[in-house]
């Protein structure tokens, strides 16, 4: 429900003075990360953060088999998980991570394959396995995996495979990188617009931010799901998936930037007045190097903060539009589109592994949040 | 309009028609024959529910609202019970369909339950000239609409007359087929003619189809208020309704056949077994039929049918909700959106729970998916190479089909091209199972002798103007979830030699809108026309609209979209001169060896690559719902499970 | 005071008047028309049509005309009241929209209520207990329910219950019920069917207001005329309600109006997935099949009720707040 | 430090002994911002507690309503207060939410801040917020209360009082605003008032009538005052009793006859040298002004707090904290230079075998 945020301007509390008497010589910078850190919250948000882009980056290396590797055996097949001790009948131990093999019939009249673990078989897992050969992001030539089993064709669904047995886990690692990248281009490309356009009518004020303040009023009375249905709906239907994917991105943007602006612009107010702002005006600094130079470092922080906390959004709607059928669609793996394929009864029924997206999602979103209110109480610790 | 949902339609007449044709006199003399038992020969039993209006005089007693020789119906197993409410689910606002499928099928003729002959319904018998020009049916004599009043060639000829206004838009039915003009003539109450300029010999199987319903959907008594010839005012009533003319109020108040409109007029009168008491507006979350009290079959034992008293069907936009409600034993009969290949396993799980059971429905479709290569490509290059035969075996070989057997239907189904099915009399093993071995080198020789030798960086094959080959392969996953499933697979296996595919996930206007500028690679469709051979060659030959694979040629032979109409191939030709023969022609034997003519040389051609049988649907039913056969055929034209007579179904 | 009042209605009919183009666009920006899906929908169901009866449709529904001309029409038809057509029911879209709009802004409704009710304590307490553990465990709590896509939540939510209870959720009023007026039957009826959806709604947006409550608090709490009521003798508790939160709920109250249309749009998904019948899946549906003139109808209500609800917002503001009332800093 | 006396009841209203107030922040150590704090309040006079800001005035004078922030505690000592001459109830012990407090609070001892603008509500009426305050103590009904509120607005010597009580803060001017505020402390007739800089945020006409204000209301009243401030010249003018302090010390209290004729402590005698004397062009001396500034709290020496700046700094002062030297009635200070043998000599501070002036000890 979009519940327009109120942006405060940090005030500085009588009571605190005692306290802000020591820090205040610290530089900006250090005194953030310094805050940052008590928020362990947030601090571990952080670390949580960073493994997802590496995983979206590294994605090809990290995902044990290519997303579109199918198994017509194993279809639907059960999360195998991984075992690291093996006893044998005979009593003789073994050490190291292994999964289990299938065992498999088909159910004429259910149709569906019934699978048993069997405990019996093994298949060793090791690090940096032979694979295909493959080129990590299209250009790298490679052919190891982070891991695999050691014999090539033993089959690996550590969470389970889905309805054309390809390992649910490679594919939600493939989808993490667009969808993280899906929310990252589009919150970049709102903040563009947001910083540029908040930031003038910000430090100008006058006309030129009555105009803007009209405008951001009026892209916000414009209901967003059915402005997203109808540009949705209006892409060229014959446009390939990676058109598709950044319209999807420009549209999301288009209407995500009003929040940064706001922000911005508030944030903008707020400084213009302050001294050192003054103070370089007096210098005859000229307003290009004041806003660059003086004014956007002090609230870098906010922006990043506000940046973090727009991400997950962008990442929800990409799912929304998947599921609507106006978003990114199959072939292409994205969380979205791994969640259009779990949004049936029959999968809830039969295979609720294929939720995982869901989970993912969640805790990728959560993640951020936390991360950004970190990064936000941070960077001004008084306002909030 | 027409439904948005039914993908498996296809239209015109039953499976064996030589046999159909026969049924003319044969079905004449057999009904008489059941007039003459079935007469008043004991009193007829009505639904209690009907008791209590009798009584109080709102409704003439049984024997006056039946005709004087009602429709006598074998039930499937035993007499039934009356009562209780059959309750299913319409998918939103564009399942019309459904509606068709269990209500409207009810013309002048209908199909025996075999599917194999054309029995009489409204009309009681018939006579056709030998040329099959002038067709004269009989009405059973009082019949009567749903409001008590008599139905009569009058009100057929006014439909006739209104659905062949120009100014009032029904889309393609033999009323209004520009190559085959008619007329009707009113002979007396019961009795009327057909004429036709040319031979006709399939009306029979069109008026026995889902399409049967249109000529017998308009009372005249009412909906001629609406219509000008017969309402001066009916101009300015329109206007004063707030519509911008007649035709549309007509369309409002009075629509034909299927129409969604249909039941969202409470007065418009029906003759079917249930009449609508709850409108299906656009915000209607439900609607309910009822018995109609005028219904003119009767059982066996002279009961008046239908047993069962309310249909309630719940509108709901989401599968989901649909397939909760089944689960949970809350819908009696279905077999529509839910009742798919990945639902199977746990419909069939829930059973006990539900209390419900599963029956099986053969398809009418041939082959779970047929590649339809654009022959009429607009680029001479790509044109060259899918004109290639060879590079078609090519793709055909390259094709493990058994591996998707196994991923997509479960090892559902066997390897199978667009080819009449086992269960039809055209079936044709060579034709039904050629190059569908998977056999890569194979494959790749006959690439190769399609002048596809060189391969680029990637390994994909190059045409002679170097460029590689890609194929961008338009699909309508909302359509049938598998279709994506296989091409994803197809994909990979294509790769392998050599022949790089794209998927175009697309929404249904594109899909159509791209023909007419024969703007695409390739489209998918599944394999219509595998029972219904002669009346759905869609893949068999360039016959119409839906032969996307030909769309240029289809359109010179149907002589539509002028602009990019182009004169097929030599081997195309052929097929079209036969097939116009077998159209003109009333002998069933003949038109059999004609279409096997066509189908021996789309075997020779092979035109199409297909990938396997559809396996058996499913329908799901309560337990307690009675005298619905375990096996039905699926199609459109031969609406499932309307030809099942739902009307003798009942509950215990 | 009124000078205000009459400068927002300016801008107000202005706003809508842009609102009109830019809904207007959408329904033209997809290629073809209605009829181009019709036909496809038709020879899907294996249906003939001749191009010639096509051509009289186009002209009747004046599909040819330049889109200026287009325009002038369905916003003439506007101001008079008329919304036009749906060429998929053949019926005026007011009669279709209406009652959808009203289920939706009663189920929507209701949500935005639970969520006020549970959110604005949590936001009270984590603010003044910030960083406790309390403030932890809300913040968890409400970023959970904001992180969980509503379609996957309703879907989960039917599954189970079907499971455990043996109930299908769906819809908002058993059909029987349905066209019947409103009486303590029915209320009960829609009760019992819509807490489901309005769970899923409310769960999303909690997290969000509890934020904001949160973040305006921490701001007024440290403010000195806090310190000036707590020295009054006020107890903390006291203190706390009547002057820092009375502050910190203006910028809050004054969302209200901002929610209005997201009351419409935001419950598409769920109504999909629990086939509720709101405006939204209408909206959807009326989009895909290019139902022009349902579509933008809707989208034009929707723009107005923003504005409507920014000018309620607005006064609703001026109204809590004197400073505005009085112009004053 | 002095032995505690039982307090003399008709004397003493409120006594602080030894009171020491600690911030605690999460990611530092505790800073002791305010450090044996030691002074008394006489009913019906005024003690002026004066310093740099910074050097925990307004954290004493919190202490009292014990209205410091969560990150503040009063660590140890006593703030004895005994409102009707009975026996002192000890602030510091109190719960700072309990009912015992809030019935002092506002009721017993009000106060009066810095900002009339952000200290009182702006969405509240000014009458509201003075009606509430009456409705809070005595127990009597809006109407009447109200009432009282136009009695005390028309008495700080706001015009046309009955209709300004509907007004907002917002629409009065600073002056006007600072009277409401004043006529809110005094609401319930409060034994003390704690007026918190109340002039620093006017100019000075204003200043100059809100000060008479305070001294004709406190004789009307006999209440006593602790005026917080950081101007001498205020302090001059309002206050009988003047209290020093440096950095979170009481460096130096008395009269203000006497600390300003003879000011003990050499940080005293820097802040009177700081401020110009009307006196000839010829005597004019030049305004030394203390040379370095305030050090933080955090690396404040351990002994004289004041080490770091004092000219006349010596051995113990930077490690021994001095204690309180008596230095004439009622007057002491806090300077190792009074008790040491060898100090330096400083002229104008009584030293240990330095014959006093004559008449200096009064």
């Amino acid at each position: 429900m979009a519940v327009t945020t109120h942006v405060p301007v940090a005030a500085e509390p009588e009571a605190s003075a005692e306290r802000r008497a020591p820090t205040g010589r610290e530089s900006q910078v250090r005194m953030t990360w310094r805050r940052f850190k008590q928020h362990q919250l947030a601090f571990v948000s952080l670390w949580i953060v960073v493994l997802f882009y590496l995983v979206a980056v590294f994605a090809e290396f990290i995902a044990p088999m290519d997303a579109s590797t199918y198994n017509p055996r194993y279809t639907y097949a059960p999360p195998q998980g991984i075992h690291f001790v093996a006893v044998d009948p005979d009593g003789s131990w073994h050490f190291g991570p292994y999964v289990n093999g299938y065992k498999t019939e088909i159910d004429p009249e259910a149709l569906r394959r019934v699978f048993t673990i069997d405990p019996e078989v093994r298949h060793p897992l090791g690090f940096f396995v032979e694979s295909e050969p493959y080129r990590l992001l299209g250009f790298i030539p490679m052919q190891h995996k982070l891991f695999g089993t050691v014999e090539p064709d033993a089959p690996l669904y550590v969470i389970g495979a889905d309805r054309l047995g390809r390992d649910q886990l490679s594919r939600l690692i493939h989808g993490t990188r667009i969808s993280l990248s899906i929310g990252l281009v589009g919150v970049v490309l709102s903040l563009v617009f947001g910083v540029i356009i908040g930031g003038f009518s910000g430090y100008y004020g006058g006309w030129f931010d009555g105009a803007v303040q009209r405008v951001i009023e009026f892209i916000r009375s414009l209901p967003t799901i059915p402005l997203w249905l109808g540009l949705a709906a209006a892409l060229p239907r014959d446009w390939g998936p990676l058109q598709t994917y950044f319209a999807i991105t420009l549209i999301l943007s288009l209407l995500g930037w009003t929040e940064l602006a706001r922000v911005v612009r508030g944030r903008f107010l707020a400084l213009r007045t302050e001294d050192f702002v003054t103070a370089a005006q007096l210098d005859g600094a000229s307003d290009y190097r004041i806003i660059v130079r003086h004014m956007v470092p002090s609230f870098m922080s906010h922006i990043i903060a506000a940046t973090t906390l727009a991400i997950p959004g962008m990442i929800l709607a990409e799912t929304a539009l998947s599921f609507l059928g106006l978003g990114l669609q199959a072939p292409i793996v994205s969380w979205g589109t791994l969640l259009q394929d779990a949004q049936n009864i029959r999968t809830l029924a039969g295979a609720p592994w294929l939720l995982s997206p869901g989970i993912v999602v969640v805790v990728a979103i959560l993640a951020m949040n936390f991360l950004g209110d970190g990064l936000r109480d941070a960077a001004d610790p008084y306002g909030r | 309009m027409a439904s948005r949902e039914e993908y498996d339609m296809t239209y015109l007449f039953n499976p064996r028609s030589r046999r159909g044709v026969h049924a003319f006199r044969l079905a004449a003399v057999m009904t008489t024959a059941v007039a003459l038992i079935a007469a008043p020969a004991y009193a007829q039993q009505q639904a209690p529910m009907l008791d209590a209006l009798v009584e109080d005089g709102t409704l003439p007693p049984v024997e006056e609202r039946l005709p004087d020789n009602p429709l006598v119906v074998e039930p499937v197993d035993n007499v039934g019970e009356y009562g209780g409410t059959w309750r299913s689910a319409l998918r939103g606002t564009g399942d019309n369909a459904w509606i068709a499928r269990t209500v409207m099928y009810d013309g002048l003729v209908r199909y025996n339950r075999a599917w194999d002959e054309v029995i009489p319904n409204l009309a009681e018998s018939w006579e056709v000239n030998d040329d099959a020009t002038q067709y004269t049916f009989h009405l059973r004599e009082g019949l009567k609409w749903s409001d008590g009043t008599p139905f009569t060639s009058a009100d057929i000829a006014f439909a006739v007359e209104l659905v062949q206004d120009p100014d009032y838009p029904v889309g393609g039915t033999f009323m209004t087929d520009p190559g085959n003009p008619m007329t009707v003539e009113v002979v007396d109450e019961t009795t009327f003619t057909f004429t036709f300029e040319n031979p006709k010999g399939l009306l029979l199987d069109e008026l026995a189809s889902v399409n049967g319903s249109t000529l017998v959907s308009l009372q005249k008594a009412y909906c001629s208020q609406f219509y000008p010839p017969y309402n001066p005012e009916a101009e300015q009533m329109a206007a004063d309704e707030g519509y911008e003319g007649w035709a549309f109020m007509m369309e409002d108040k009075c629509a034909w056949g299927q129409e969604t409109q249909r039941w969202a007029n409470l007065d418009l009168p029906f003759m079917n077994a249930w009449v609508v008491t709850e409108p299906w507006t656009g915000t209607a979350s439900r609607v309910v039929f009822e018995r109609n009290p005028y219904y003119w079959k009767v059982d066996t034992e002279g009961n008046q049918l239908p047993y069962i008293d309310r249909l309630e069907m719940r509108v709901s936009e989401s599968t989901e909700e649909i397939t909760l409600m089944a689960l949970n034993g809350e819908i009696d009969f279905t077999d529509r959106h839910i009742a798919t290949v990945a639902n199977r396993p746990i419909f069939f799980d829930g059973q006990e729970a539900g209390d419900y059971r599963l029956g099986t429905e053969v398809q009418s479709r041939s082959t779970s998916l047929v590649l339809q290569l654009n022959l009429n490509h607009p680029d001479p290059e790509m044109n060259a190479l899918f004109n290639n035969r060879d590079f078609r075996i090519g793709l055909s070989h390259a094709l493990n089909r058994q591996e998707i057997i196994d991923a997509v239907f479960t090892s559902q189904g066997e390897p199978f091209q667009p080819a009449p099915r086992p269960e039809s009399q055209f079936y044709d093993e060579e034709m039904a199972k050629q190059y569908t071995e998977y056999d890569p080198e194979l494959a790749v020789q006959h690439l190769e002798a399609a002048g596809l030798t060189e391969t680029n960086g990637q390994g994909i094959r190059l045409m002679s103007n170097g460029e590689p080959v890609s194929i961008a392969v338009d699909v309508i996953s909302a359509l049938q979830p598998e279709w994506l499933d296989i091409l994803e697979l197809m994909q990979l296996q294509l790769a392998e030699v050599g022949i790089d595919m794209e998927i175009n996930n697309i929404d249904r206007t594109l899909f159509y809108d791209k023909r007419p500028s024969l703007d695409f690679d390739a489209q998918v469709w599944a394999g219509d026309g595998g029972l219904d051979v002669v009346q759905e060659p869609r893949y068999y030959f360039p016959a119409n609209a839906e032969s996307v694979w030909a769309f240029a040629w289809q359109a010179w032979y149907n002589g539509t979209d002028p602009e990019i109409a182009e004169e097929p191939a030599e081997w195309a030709r052929e097929q079209m001169e036969l097939y116009d023969q077998l159209k003109a022609s009333g002998d069933p034997a003949e038109q059999e060896r004609l279409m096997v003519e066509i189908l021996d040389i789309a075997k020779e051609q092979f035109p199409l690559v297909g990938v396997s049988l559809v396996p058996n649907g499913y329908y799901i039913a309560k337990n307690n719902l009675r005298n619905v056969p375990d096996e039905m055929k699926q199609a459109w034209l031969f609406p499932t499970p309307a030809p099942y007579d739902p009307f003798q179904w009942y509950f215990e | 005071m009124l000078s205000f009042l009459f400068r927002r209605l300016i801008a107000m009919v202005l706003t809508i008047w842009a609102v009109s183009f830019v809904a207007f666009a959408i329904i033209q920006l997809p290629p073809g028309d209605y009829l181009t899906s019709y036909m496809a929908s038709l020879s899907a169901a294996g249906d003939r049509i001749n191009p010639e009866t096509i051509a009289a449709l186009r002209e009747r529904y004046g599909l040819d005309d330049p889109y200026v001309i287009q325009y002038f029409k369905w916003i003439g038809g506007i101001v008079q009241g008329d919304f036009g057509e749906s060429f998929e029911w053949k019926a005026p879209v007011t009669d279709l929209i209406w009652g959808r709009l009203g289920n939706s802004i009663l189920l929507e409704g209701l949500a935005i209520l639970v969520m006020w009710l549970v959110a604005l304590p949590i936001g009270i307490y984590a603010a003044v207990r910030k960083y406790s553990l309390g403030d932890y465990l809300a913040t968890i709590g409400g970023f959970i329910g904001l992180a969980i896509p509503n379609f996957l939540f309703a879907l989960v939510l039917m599954y189970l219950w079907y499971v455990y209870f043996g109930q299908t959720l769906g819809g908002l009023f058993s059909p029987d019920l349905e066209g019947s007026p409103w009486n303590l039957e029915r209320i009960l009826d829609f009760l019992a069917h819509a807490w489901a959806p309005v769970l899923v709604l409310a769960t999303a947006g909690t997290a969000q207001l509890i934020r904001v409550m949160r973040a305006n608090l921490l701001d007024e709490l440290t403010k000195p005329y806090v310190v000036t009521a707590r020295s009054k003798g006020l107890p903390e508790w006291r203190a706390i309600l009547k002057y820092p939160v009375r502050v910190a709920l203006n910028p809050l109250v004054s969302t209200i109006g901002w929610l209005l249309p997201t009351l419409v749009s935001s419950s598409v998904v769920v109504s999909v997935v629990m086939n509720l019948p709101t405006a939204g899946p209408l909206l959807l549906k009326s989009l895909t099949t290019q139902d022009m003139y349902l579509a933008g109808a809707i989208i034009m209500l929707l723009g107005i009720l923003t504005v409507i609800g920014t000018l309620i917002s607005d006064l609703i503001l001026a109204w809590i707040d004197p400073r505005i009332r009085y112009g004053g800093r | 430090m002095t032995p505690l006396t039982p307090m003399d009841a008709n004397e003493t209203l409120l006594r602080m002994e030894n009171v020491n107030i600690v911030f605690s922040s999460p990611d530092e150590a505790d800073i002791e911002a305010v450090r044996q704090v030691d002074f008394t309040l006489t009913r019906g006079k005024t003690l002026a507690l004066v310093g740099e800001s910074g050097c925990g005035k307004s954290v004493t004078a919190r202490a009292i309503l014990r209205l410091l922030d969560k990150n503040a505690r009063i660590d140890h000592g006593r703030i004895l207060f005994s409102a009707d001459g009975g026996e002192p109830t000890d602030i510091a012990a109190l719960g700072s939410d309990s009912k015992a407090m809030r019935s002092i609070r506002g009721n017993r001892i009000s106060m009066i801040f810095q900002e009339p603008m952000s200290s009182l509500s702006p969405v509240h009426t000014i009458g509201d917020q003075i009606d509430e305050m009456i409705m809070l103590h005595d127990d009597v009904e809006q109407k009447s209360a109200r009432e009282r509120t136009v009695e005390l607005l028309d008495q700080v010597g706001i015009p046309g009082p009955r209709q300004r009580a509907d007004s907002y803060p917002f629409q009065l001017s600073g002056g006007l605003r600072q009277r409401a505020m004043i006529a809110m402390a005094l609401a319930c007739k409060p034994d003390l008032l704690i007026a918190d800089e109340p002039t620093t945020a006017l100019d000075v006409t204003t200043q100059a009538q809100i000060l008479d204000l305070l001294r004709a209301l406190q004789a009307e009243y006999g209440m006593a005052m602790l005026f917080i401030t950081h101007d001498l010249g205020v302090v001059a003018e309002i206050a009988d009793e003047v209290a020093v302090m440096y950095l979170g010390d009481v460096v130096e209290q008395g009269n203000v006859f006497d600390v300003f004729r003879a000011p003990q402590h050499p940080y005293t005698r820097a802040l009177m040298s700081s401020i110009p004397r009307m006196t000839r062009r010829a005597q004019r001396e030049r305004l030394n002004p203390i040379q370095g500034n305030v050090p933080s709290p955090r690396n404040r020496p351990e002994g004289c707090a004041f080490t770091t700046r004092c000219p006349h700094a010596f051995a113990p002062c930077s490690s021994v904290h001095p204690g309180r030297t008596p230095a004439g009635e009622g007057h002491w200070a806090r300077c190792h230079l009074l008790t040491h043998e060898d100090a330096p000599r400083v002229e104008g501070i009584l030293q240990p075998g330095v014959p006093a002036i004559e008449g200096d000890r009064a």
